[in-house]
């Protein structure tokens, strides 16, 4: 895997790829439609190159699956699709609480319940967010075409590592079953990022959920001598708990810190404005090409407008998003869904541009037609 | 006896919470020597435990711990396995966590036969809740939600194990501790998926409110009840009502599950290099 | 399994006074204080270790004579 | 060229979607155009109408899915009623005439051919599982800047092993179909 | 029944009277801190009145439960916490889909995983709005009080009879295991709402998820001769699938519609505004009662403070929060989370008030003198 | 055969989806004919079923239907079944939706001996997900997941009913309809958890990929594989090798949950008025 | 469990054409058309009623020779 | 009386919790007072330090919890430490001198009273488990607008068949204890 390779891929394949080429060693889960494929990819390569497959008997025993794997050291990843999702809430949060690196997929379907299971849907973008019960901190990620699934499924497992958190990635069923050319770079050219380890020297003053000056402690594996205690009750920096009101509150501060510490880090987007816009549609996932073209039209019109790309859509990209608004009048938010994060739109906005939303949520894609006479709509 | 249990206790952690009477102690005792029994190594050992009064188990065993979340134990222990087959991994966990929550994960990891040992901490009731039926609740006994008395069958988890394909199944019991140290040694020793329940009591949530009495009334009990695996055998169908055996119940030699997947991976990157 | 030595409360503070070793005990040896364990009838005691794999919170040991 | 718009439907179970993403992958190694390829299928994946389409471009191409087919290749009826009206003016549209009824009026001006598909699969090449071949090569013939031979290429790599003469064959006989017609 | 008697009564077993008030007839749950005193109530009062009580493996078989009980007539509830909230979610998003009326209690313990069991929380606001995948409407209600938890209680099946909806009922741990004094009154004083049945002659002419006018078919219990079909797939009004795009969005609109037409009805609020206030503290649950507190103190200081208590958190209050923002200067929101419910606050606000939270997520209560404090620091 | 299956039958709803050959159709024939046979009341009737190709069943029958959530089927059917004891109240589903998901409540439904009647249809694999192993794929098969071939054990899923608790169990098969006829009219009949397993084909996801081939195919497999009950219970262990017995497997009466728990309401309720 | 009567094609536009029929009929009667099955020869027929039970598209039906 | 705040504090199991009911249930007859019983406890409910608190008002009682004591009971040292000085200045603190150093030095002015809780009931009453009615007695002195029957009452409907006597009877120990104390 030296040598740059060009496929025709999948999304769902390319998550497999991404995986791969991040070093994943550890894939768990149970089938579902649209996110199979996912499976079936993890369930060839991996052993093929010494990791493990294993299908489990529920979404559930999925995600607990690989939390365990994970904290015995290996890089794991799971896929579903929304009703899997749901399963897997509880097991994500544990995830959360005791830290451990790991990467889910969800690859949305028309919702709620079975809903249209072979339709896109960005449905879940919401749910990604506060599935789980308990405030807590997470990492979501949205690719809007084949190659950007690859990088982000790459990128997803280095902030897993990096921050120690189940980051998610979320792809539409557009994306996951779209076939694009995709370049996948030569493995020396990926930058990968792999857990911080505490040094054997360490062992006898090991605190396994310590404040360090990142809020990252350093994990070990399994089986290295640190015989350290994990737990989902909350826990002081021994990782047992004490039942006092201040360990709670350092740990959440903790784990909600780490991630905030570094938004700059995770907050990953792009956009093409010129300064002088009128009118902004702000995208992701699959919604987001709809929006380039939409925008590219107007443009030839002489229409001020511009797009905001967003590939983090979790934490959300408040800072950006704020002062955005203060600068444009209007803000056009397409989502294939009955408006998610149009919510957060315009909660930071607050009432300094206008916020619109464009919404479909019938297994139909919004097209660039749509976005142009919304962006027209109200010239 | 002639252990250093101390090694293998979380000195720190101690005295434990369980209740006084509590039978999930002699269960833990009963681990830790047939641990040190087993010769197995210390530093390679990761304990998996739910959540329940038995589910603190994990937190006074020094080793690598976990404590997860309600009936999930044996879907981690998977994950760390496969992750790790070097390692060995114990699951602990109660009648409520590990036979009603988390009954899926007890027959499908008995069906893939996983080098994994189960101590399933029985007392018959959700102690940490408070007193609700469990799925090992008696019939006709009466907990916070059977105030009329259960009308649930209960199950023979042994049996059910054993259904579903575990190689190794045997039960203990508070009462004889010497006994269960064995089983428990021999579960850890077995190269499969080994599951052991062991009967213990909850004089507080199950004793009292069933007119069995306290922690020594609940041993008597047991001397009461207990057969051996042996006897039982030879026993007909009415002799045994009510009565429970004890002992290695099941044993067979079956190829183990991270060891057919290192043989699947061994020929794949066979198959591959042959290209 | 028995061996040449005599109970010995270890951890006098872990005991929490439940009388399981008293029911597991062949003979006379133990008796219930108020707050914990106490060895009435060292002299009876044969050593068999019942109390100490019974004791569900590790506060009893049978100790050589000489420890 | 800026968006060429290819829509393949049929019934699930006919292959089209196979045709598809042949089609698509056809143009892996030519650097100048990019593609994407995408479908539509109910949840039992078999029966009813299903469909895949492949967007041609050298631009790069955003919006994945047709807007107003260029070329429309419907071997059931159902699909061509389904799909039948959302082409461009002066669209290609090619349907099997021995499944879908002759006196189709399209909306708009089309180029229409009705060919004997899936009969040339039986009949001709005597595996009804190459109807969807038969139908590439005639598609082939009007997509622009992919070459026969790309497309034959890649046909030998997808389908199954032991195949691949069958299923070439097909295509070559589709292709025929239309330069006959044209001819 | 028919004489009002006063009990001195936790929260959870408010939640038992209310609900053997309101009619239900049926339970299923699985027992957990702080809501198993719901169970064993049930488990009590329920055989007791000729009703079922059934405890089964786990939350989702719970749900699962309580829905198939709804469809064969029952009037049924379920109670959890956190950790079985999140286990509930896909079935709970099922019964949305298929339209069975049953009430869901959360008593919140603190979260995320199994977090701090004994202590309370608004944890899970976010969840009962975004827990399962998918659009879907919800209604969530929140009592402050041992005797508001009965009304509510009460509230909570007459709506979800009358709008075919799972209503969730969030209590706190304090809610919930605190002992008040409550009257509660005649059965014949209290209105009670039954879910809208077809006439027998309709038999044969019968659509089971029929657009009438209200949006809301009327719903025949199981065994009665209508031999329909629910299914969690997208349907038409025969209740089976045709996979068309006009079936979904219609499903859909019609979903979210029948909510959001009778928001009047649902939307359930108190509050103590003079019309004059500079600030305003709006809360919901336990911490309500310190934001009263709060507010009558700092009114004899001359300060011109108000509350608003919210009943009905889900649908939000959208409206009256928009005029209530462009009337005060500043809106207080304390709540036992990191800040959930604060954003719709800040989203309907639009920049026209300034919205500040008061937060405590470490399994203590928010003070009187904490809210006074947060008053003040203002001015 | 002499009844009107019309009459069970949603006709606007077929020709059903399941492909050619796929053995759900005749399992669900055999249904019919054997509700027909059974006498029960076709209005008084709930079916319930999960996700899959065999959870489609619901929608294909003519009576109160529902089709629920993956494996949770059983869950909303005995929802039913305590609000309304009076229901016949019959699950359908898959290998995947019954023993992989939804195994747990599979047993506990089966330990309560709740009066309701499973009908299991096995096609060994995923069909409606496109070909994933399930539990009751043969150890070494290929499916999309397994493309190495499946180290994963299968179960014994009437061992598994049976040792959970179920009071009658039987298997039955597409190649025998008749026989499966009789065996789902007795699990209608029987008061208390039936469970019956039956096995079908799916020549698109399963026959093809493992070379037995397509539908006709794999009847000629179940041909060679199939012994009846009587014949099998005679053979000893090797003999028995690699053949499946069809029939009851196993009957007994026991009292039912729903006529207990009315026992118990009928005990309170006296007991109340008594006071 | 015969009884008098043959096969009869009751609804010839469900057959998928998968030969089940086919495979299960004792005697040689059906044989598969290109979009459906046909009866070749109706006179072998003993009206077993195999195919009827088999068929998993309620295509076949065994009538009284009269009907 | 505008609010009373009781806080009963022992280690889990002593039952704490219940004369926290049960003096909360005492108010419920009395139409002018109005009542909240709150406690906490560890997940193990047992161990650990534990308490019951009690708010009476004659007006609508908003936060439920004790803000500063007006009323402490702590039978072990634990209790003691964790909520001894969250007292109002002026507070009554009753503690059992048998199980918690006399040499407390209170941070508010208060009325401090040690007295042998645990002991009255293991050798007056002979049942250990009663120390919570002494506890109860003890403290019902002081708590206004209570009567001694009301309480005495809500015992006997409270405590376990067949210890109602044992009960009432160490409740009135307590309260002779106190009264002892302060004559
Ligand atoms: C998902 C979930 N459901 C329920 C609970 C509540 N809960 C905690 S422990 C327990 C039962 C414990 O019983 P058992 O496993 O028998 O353990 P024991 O306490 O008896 O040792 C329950 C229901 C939980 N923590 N999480
Ligand atoms: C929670 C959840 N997980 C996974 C799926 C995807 N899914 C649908 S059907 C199915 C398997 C069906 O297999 P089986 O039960 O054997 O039925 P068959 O199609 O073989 O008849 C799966 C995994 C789902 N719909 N929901
Ligand atoms: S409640 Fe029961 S199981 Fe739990 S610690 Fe106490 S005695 Fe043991
Ligand atoms: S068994 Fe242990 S804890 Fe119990 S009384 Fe004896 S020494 Fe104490
Ligand atoms: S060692 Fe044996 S004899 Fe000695 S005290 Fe213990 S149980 Fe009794
Ligand atoms: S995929 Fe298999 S199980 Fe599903 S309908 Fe087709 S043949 Fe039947
Ligand atoms: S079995 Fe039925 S569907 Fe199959 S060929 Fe025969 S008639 Fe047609
Ligand atoms: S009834 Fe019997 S003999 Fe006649 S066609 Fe059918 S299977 Fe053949
Ligand atoms: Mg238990
Ligand atoms: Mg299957």
């Amino acid at each position: 895997m030296s040598k740059a390779k060009t496929l025709l891929l999948q999304g769902d394949e390319a998550v497999v790829e991404g995986g791969m080429a991040a070093g994943a060693d550890f894939f768990a889960g149970y089938p579902i439609t649209p996110a199979s494929e996912i499976a079936e990819g993890f369930a060839e390569q991996l052993p093929a190159n010494g990791g493990k497959f294993i299908q489990m008997e529920d979404e559930i025993a999925g995600m607990g699956c690989i939390v365990g794997a994970s904290l015995a050291g290996a890089k794991a990843i799971t896929a579903t699709s929304g009703p899997g999702f749901s399963l897997k809430q509880e097991n994500l949060g544990f995830a959360i609480m005791v830290e451990a690196p790991c990467v889910v997929v969800n690859v949305q379907r028309v919702g709620p319940s079975t809903g249209l299971p072979t339709s896109p849907s960005q449905g879940d973008i919401m749910q990604a967010k506060w599935g789980t019960h308990g405030d807590h901190p997470i990492i979501a990620l949205s690719p809007s075409s084949v190659s950007e699934t690859f990088d982000l499924t790459v990128t997803a497992f280095n902030l897993a590592e990096k921050y120690r958190i189940p980051v998610i990635l979320l792809l539409d069923e557009i994306v996951g079953h779209m076939r694009e050319k995709i370049t996948i770079p030569p493995a020396d050219e990926l930058e990968i990022v792999n857990r911080k380890k505490p040094k054997p020297e360490d062992k006898d003053n090991f605190y396994p959920y310590e404040e360090t000056e990142d809020l990252i402690p350093p994990m070990p594996d399994y089986g290295t001598g640190f015989k350290y205690h994990s737990t989902g009750l909350f826990h002081d920096k021994t990782g047992f708990p004490r039942g006092k009101t201040e360990d709670a509150k350092k740990l959440m501060d903790r784990l909600m810190g780490k991630i905030n510490n570094n938004l700059d880090d995770i907050i990953h987007l792009e956009d093409d404005l010129n300064g002088d816009e009128d009118v902004v549609v702000l995208a992701y996932g699959s919604t987001v090409r709809s929006a380039i073209s939409a925008v590219n039209q107007v443009r030839e019109e002489g229409i001020k407008a511009g797009w905001v790309k967003l590939k983090t859509i979790w934490p959300f990209a408040d800072d950006y998003v704020r002062k955005l608004a203060e600068k444009v009048d209007r803000i056009i938010v397409p989502e294939l869904n009955m408006g998610q994060l149009i919510g957060e739109v315009e909660r930071v906005a607050a009432g300094k541009a206008e916020v619109t939303g464009i919404n479909r949520y019938d297994g139909t894609l919004i097209t660039p037609a749509d976005v142009v006479a919304e962006i027209k709509g109200a010239l | 006896m002639d252990v250093n249990i101390d090694k293998y206790l979380r000195q720190d952690k101690m005295p434990h919470i369980w209740c006084p009477g509590c039978g999930h102690g002699t269960v833990l005792g009963s681990f830790v020597r047939a641990f040190d029994q087993s010769g197995l190594d210390q530093e390679k050992t990761v304990v998996i435990s739910g959540i329940g009064c038995s589910g603190r188990a994990s937190g006074y065993l020094n080793f690598d711990t976990l404590h997860v979340t309600h009936g999930r134990a044996l879907t981690f222990a998977t994950g760390v396995k496969m992750a790790n087959p070097e390692l060995n991994v114990i699951v602990m966990t109660g009648d409520g966590d590990g036979a009603a929550i988390g009954g899926n994960h007890l027959i499908h990891s008995s069906r893939r036969n996983i080098d994994i040992t189960v101590v399933l901490f029985n007392n018959n009731i959700y102690g940490m809740t408070g007193g609700q039926f469990s799925p090992m609740t008696p019939t006709g006994d009466t907990a916070t939600t059977s105030p009329y008395g259960n009308i649930d069958q209960n199950f023979d988890l042994c049996e059910l194990a054993k259904s579903s394909g575990a190689t190794f199944v045997g039960r203990g019991a508070s009462y004889q501790p010497r006994k269960m140290i064995k089983l428990i040694k021999e579960g850890l020793l077995h190269k499969g998926f080994a599951f052991i329940e062991t009967l213990t009591q909850c004089p507080v949530n199950y004793g009292k409110r069933n007119m069995i009495g306290g922690a020594r009334d609940m041993l008597k009990w047991q001397d009461e009840h207990l057969v051996p695996d042996k006897k039982y055998e030879k026993m007909d169908p009415e002799e045994r009502e009510g009565l429970i055996s004890t002992g290695v119940l099941y044993q067979v030699s079956k190829e183990e599950y991270t060891d057919k997947y290192q043989q699947v991976i061994n020929n794949v990157m066979a198959g591959e290099s042959n290209e | 399994m028995a061996r040449k030595g005599k109970v010995k409360i270890a951890r006098p503070d872990w005991c929490k006074v439940c009388g399981i070793c008293i029911e597991v005990c062949p003979v006379e040896v133990l008796e219930l204080g108020n707050t914990r364990i106490q060895v009435a009838h060292l002299e009876n005691c044969i050593g068999c270790e019942n109390c100490e794999l019974s004791c569900p919170d590790f506060v009893l040991k049978v100790v050589e004579d000489d420890e | 060229m800026s968006r060429y718009e290819v829509r393949l439907s049929g019934a699930g179970g006919q292959g089209m979607i196979l045709a598809g993403i042949i089609l698509a992958e056809s143009a892996l190694d030519n650097d100048e155009l990019n593609v994407v390829q995408t479908q539509s299928y109910g949840p039992e994946s078999r029966g009813g109408a299903s469909r895949a389409e492949v967007v041609f471009s050298k631009e790069a191409i955003d919006y994945p899915k047709v807007i107003q087919a260029d070329l429309l290749v419907a071997l059931t009826t159902e699909a061509f009623e389904k799909y039948g009206d959302d082409i461009k003016e002066g669209a290609v549209v090619i349907a099997d005439s021995d499944f879908i009824d002759a006196d189709y009026k399209p909306a708009a001006k089309v180029d229409y051919y009705s060919i004997p598909i899936i009969n040339t699969a039986t009949e001709e090449i005597g595996l009804k599982l190459t109807a969807n071949m038969v139908a590439l090569g005639a598609a082939s013939h009007f997509i622009p800047d992919l070459s026969e031979d790309e497309i034959l290429k890649t046909i030998a790599a997808r389908v199954p092993a032991g195949t691949e003469e069958k299923n070439k064959e097909a295509f070559k006989a589709g292709r025929r179909l239309v330069s006959e017609m044209k001819s």
